[in-house]
């Protein structure tokens, strides 16, 4: 057992440091108008948009090591992210990357790594729920080009981005529900292509409905082969890393929620010294940590070269459980006030927790319900029978 | 012994229910609570025509004379349905008057309440959201028989639509130098509105006064007596969310629980499932348990029996933990198209968050059944 | 809605009322040597054991409010039970009188309302768990007599009992489970029965495993028809009513527990003043008096002459609930002592939280396990389909 | 960056589990724990003699001289066959006397620990049952050299078993007046034995000197270093209880997994059902969570690292919180076999009722994590 770095590993660290020290304002400084806009060309500069991708692509061709010291630095510092293409460096990159003809790669990769423009992913459909592989996406071949019909929902910034990842099914006449998909690359200006919003409780909008009326796509922008369409997938979806950002985000809320706590007065008391509260933020914080050190020991298994499997579902579960229950316990400590919105003035931080206590089921049940992790956790972990 | 409702009272209860879903389904509730008022004062006209928005009101000021139990019917069913009114705030500053105020004043306004022309609210918390006597800050200075008061009230129910507050007010810095006044709205130095919030069924905001002129005859009382009329108008307030609160429960759990009948997931209904059907019993468990709670309560509220704060505190600490749990777990066991605006669990949800705090929360009345001799 | 009693009602409690006051010895007086034997016949003199069984078998024949008010006034002045023969009075009584014959009532029922001897309950099997009908204890009849054979476990008290009413299987060739399944009267000294005391974790023996080899049974003491014993048993345990004495022995625990939290000094505070004790006290509390509140609402019902269904769960998922959570309670009021048992100076009140902390399966799971009443609320009072 | 085990350490644990599981599997335990002494002296000799025993005593007294991460390892294999012996008691007891005894004092103790002839422990609680100075109260008088002590030790590890005490001690009513100091089982007023108690592979008892005469070169430190040594022995107790209980947990969570996958009821085995599946997915997360949280204490120690206390009070909290319950869950999931005493999982519920309260409940480290500058 070692938590040191190597030395290569601190002078990797140092660099980053010293990279931030020079470009990121100190808390509390305004930064200025074009901060975000030179960020971006430095970040990219420093190949650190897409690090760990390989050299020959563009990426930074760094180790798993250095990326998880990278992206722990820039948390740290609550740095703006490395790059602006988030679903594109998220699983499309990797995908092509995997998966892409050599045009393909050329076409979308330096786009992708410069955020010229946002990807989507078209895999949820009205009747898949949490069960993908169900999908029904019409398509059929017509000479040179797939024509898609149906329909996809929970896509997230559908209405923002200029192409999509999207899942077909190209044969119906399967033995297993996982065959006859295939993946394809499509402009979100396609003709017979339409985006609608979905309004959420909280009033704004992340996710949409995309429809798709004889939407045509030409052979080339797909991806994989026909039929591979699962796999491509599956492959994207690991790539999804039990993610250090993430434990740094929820701790980056705590910190937020325990000043939240500290500031609020309510009869006279401070609502950090109500037990009821403290108890609480207590548990909340011991299991945020517990995350970051369970994060620990997933990325010692990848670093070894084990390939990392329904384990992660662990922090997955404690995520969704500590986004609600961070929520909640920012409206009990604002007590009276904390269902008042952005607008009023004595809405606590302008309305921000109102916002978050609303906000967490795109977390939650966007990443799987919990007690879909439940399952999988019992029968791939514990091994107990299918229900 | 029966711990039941009236015939009249299921009748009643009949009646409501027909009127709200003919009048008030959600997809109604949703456009009258996005208007700029937050309800549709036709539609209260109407209820008040039948009587029940002054259901509690004596027959002699033009109300039904009914009691809470009866009330607590007609709350169960417009926290069912969500619908917007005036109603709790309504009843807690007619209670007020009934309760405090001088048969001159019971005349002047009680009537108007009766007939639903009149809308009410109980102004009494400020910054520091304290419900003790310390909350009381609003400063009033003494002018003959008359009182200025100058200060502002927050979280105010119903604020914006109000137009007579019943108002808590500081003589001196003793504990209990208090005191409870009528201010109208159209006062000079009143200013009144809604805060945008998350329950738009429930509109809260604020009250401010600038040197108003309180005349004696808008007084209803001071000192000792007026700090026990407060605490008796936050426990009613504790006792009228509550029973409306039971209602909200068995809506989301009948919207939650047909949901998990209806929709298939891996080629099964979900309700199937026992990391479903489970929680949704547990919903069930609670709300038929402060259900029990609540009513006893209203009953002991009518009989003047000694046990109705207790019962009350009990089963706002109880409804405050976990009403707000089931709806987020209602829009759990949706799945993505629960915290859709399109769907109606996420109101309830909402609802929870609302009835959470209003007229103290868990905490508060936790610490109330210890100041009251229980546990 | 009412709570007051009927001035009839009131007059029969003053008289259960003055009964306690003269028979009663008063809270931490000490009680003669032969008060509970004294105690036994004035109670039956008074026919108040059997209360509601018609006065013809022997029984007080008093209506269903007497009855409650009875219990509650027992149980307030905690007074010893109402008659010994707990099962026999709980069920076996009301199951003879509604299915027995005449020779059946006359011999049995005198004897359970003296409490003559123990009667126990030859239910549950190793295999059938909580789906009590799946039973397959084998039952062939040859002449007068039915031969059995099989196994019965969790059979309470079986040790100390010198009858069972006992569900055998008559046949086997039958569509549904709950045919085919027959009910006797068997006396506990039959050659060929044997019991086995299971030991439980606490170190003592409540349950029993019994045996049964070639045990002849009178065709005499079937109790109903062939096939009949279903319905015989479904009626039974219909009897055992949403009892108000099982929220007031929650109750008087819970006064107890909260006794020991104020006289339970640890680090130089009371237990009771400690925030993460205080509170769970109190909610335990509150349950129990909404479960005292919803005992009465199930009485209405039952007094408007509406059967009991389902509701009954409810309360029986919070005292599961409940014992387990009051014996938790019990352990982190007293700390380093919780685990001290009988015989230690320091073991709290000698040891007897620690018993009641191992005791609380006897009661949850006795009861059916938390996870079954929930499916019996889910599935027979909200309609969701079954698993 | 590795936060994992070497391969040696690795190969220690399977050594340990096969040693347990072919000299102690549960059934034996049960036999041993019943026994007079509770645990079998033959095989503590054989534990010692395969290095087990002495793991972190220094070589040159006799020991592995390995890290607190090795012993971890073996932690983690007695917790998990709820193995009965002295090991947790004996670590503390040898690391007081390395840590804060010169160098006389640990030629002299130090072998005896790694060769197994010698049971120490930790007397620190007393009636009141705290882990403050103020709990220290038993009784010091100076005599020349010499110390006198008179007094009770109470909730006192392996007490009828142990032949040196380290005994904290009062000199004088200052906060931190305090002082520990070696005591030998055979020295003249010195009683100690066992309680009867719920978790019978833990022995647990009281130290009762009267007048007991202890010599000068039996004394390790006084004042502000002795508080602190004493917190430092708290701290590695909870560290150690909370390495064995991770062990504890996975050995009930497999029985219970194993008993679901085999279990059958209603036609189907009762882990198909996500009432018994997610309860134990829920106890495996926690398990998961705690073990990094420990993982990562043990290192700090092994390092001095400033973290280490904050990570133990987080584990000890998590772990007192959890465990526990997970015992009682396992036992309803069982049904009524579980409370059986023949069947294993109520012997892993007594562990967890055990283990809650020693060397500080969840309540006591909340309080140390906020002391230590934590939240």
């Amino acid at each position: 057992m070692d938590f040191q770095l190597s030395s290569q590993e601190e002078k990797f660290r140092d660099e980053v440091r010293a990279f931030l020290k020079d470009n990121l304002p100190p808390e509390g400084e305004k930064r200025p108008a074009d901060f975000l806009a030179q960020w971006n060309t430095k970040v990219r500069e420093k190949r650190w948009v897409g690090f760990s991708w390989p050299a020959e692509v563009g990426g930074g061709g760094g180790s798993l090591m250095e990326q998880v010291i990278l992206k722990e630095e820039m948390a740290r510092a609550k740095a703006p992210g490395l790059g602006t293409c988030f679903m594109g460096l998220a699983w499309v990159g990797p995908s092509i990357i995997q998966y892409g003809t050599e045009e393909q790669k050329q076409k979308y990769i330096p786009d992708i790594l410069d955020g010229a423009y946002q990807w989507c992913t078209g895999y949820s459909e009205p009747d898949s729920g949490s069960d993908l592989a169900s999908l029904k996406c019409k398509c059929v071949r017509e000479g040179d080009e797939y024509v898609v019909n149906g329909q996809k929902i929970w896509t997230s910034i559908a209405m923002w981005s200029k192409m999509m990842i999207l899942l077909v099914r190209t044969d119906t006449e399967v033995d297993s529900k996982h065959d006859g998909i295939t993946c394809l690359l499509v402009e979100m200006d396609s003709e017979g292509l339409e985006v609608r919003p979905i309004k959420n409780m909280g009033g704004g909008a992340m996710f949409a409905e995309v429809f798709f009326n004889d939407v045509r796509v030409p052979v080339e922008n797909r991806l994989g082969d026909e039929g591979q369409g699962w796999q491509v997938t599956v492959s994207a979806l690991a790539n999804e890393r039990s993610s250090i950002a993430e434990v740094y985000g929820l701790r980056r809320k705590m910190d937020e929620l325990e000043d939240l706590a500290e500031r609020t007065v309510r009869a006279g008391q401070k609502a950090i010294e109500m037990p009821s509260i403290r108890r609480r933020l207590q548990r909340a914080d011991i299991r945020i940590e517990a995350m970051r050190l369970n994060g620990q020991r997933f990325l010692t298994k990848q670093l070894r070269g084990e390939p990392l499997g329904s384990e992660t579902s662990i922090n997955k579960l404690h995520r969704a459980a500590l986004e609600v229950e961070m929520g909640e316990l920012a409206m009990e400590i604002t007590g009276s006030a904390s269902t008042l919105m952005r607008g009023s003035d004595v809405a606590p931080d302008n309305g921000r927790w109102a916002d978050y206590a609303l906000g967490w089921p795109e977390v939650v049940i966007g990443g799987g319900t919990p007690n879909i992790q439940k399952n999988i956790i019992a029968e791939r972990l514990l091994g107990l029978p299918k229900d | 012994m029966n711990f039941g409702f009236t015939e009249e009272q299921e009748l009643l209860r009949a009646e409501v229910r027909k009127f709200l879903n003919e009048k008030a389904p959600l997809e109604e509730v949703r456009k009258q609570c996005e208007s700029e008022e937050g309800f549709d004062r036709g539609l209260w006209k109407q209820m008040a025509e039948l009587g029940f928005a002054g259901l509690t009101v004596p027959e002699i000021h033009g109300g039904a004379g009914l009691d809470l139990v009866t009330l607590l019917v007609v709350l169960e069913e417009t926290g069912r349905s969500l619908f917007p009114s005036p109603l709790v705030s309504n009843v807690i500053a007619s209670q007020a008057i009934e309760r405090f105020g001088n048969e001159e004043q019971q005349a002047r306004w009680l009537p108007g309440f009766a007939d639903g022309t009149r809308l009410g609210t109980l102004a009494l918390l400020e910054e520091g959201d304290d419900l003790s006597p310390n909350g009381v800050q609003l400063q009033a200075k003494k002018d003959g028989e008359e009182i200025i008061l100058t200060g502002r009230k927050l979280f105010v129910p119903d604020a914006g639509n109000a137009d007579l507050f019943v108002v808590a007010y500081r003589m001196g810095p003793g504990p209990e130098e208090v005191g409870l006044a009528l201010v109208e709205k159209g006062s000079v130095g009143v200013s009144a509105s809604d805060f945008p919030a998350m329950d738009l069924t429930k509109r809260v905001g604020s009250l401010e006064l600038t040197d108003t002129r309180i005349p004696s005859d808008h007084l209803l009382c001071e000192g000792g007596p007026a700090w026990s009329a407060i605490e008796s108008l936050v426990e009613l307030g504790a006792a009228l969310v509550t029973a409306e609160t039971v209602g909200a429960a068995e809506g989301a759990l009948a919207i939650t629980t047909s949901f998990a009948k209806e929709r298939e997931q891996f080629g099964s209904k979900i309700g199937r499932y026992q990391g479903v059907k489970h929680p949704l019993a547990e919903i069930y468990v609670d709300i038929e348990s402060y259900k029990s709670l609540i009513y006893y309560a209203f009953w002991a509220l009518d009989e003047g029996h000694e046990g109705a704060a207790l019962a009350i505190s009990r089963a706002k600490a109880y409804a405050s933990e976990t009403f707000p749990l089931a709806g987020i777990n209602g829009v759990q066991l949706h799945g993505g198209v629960g915290y859709t605006w399109e769907y109606d669990i996420q109101l309830y949800l909402k609802r929870g968050k609302w009835m959470r705090p209003i007229y103290g929360d868990a905490d508060y009345h936790y610490d109330r059944i210890a100041q009251l001799g229980g546990l």
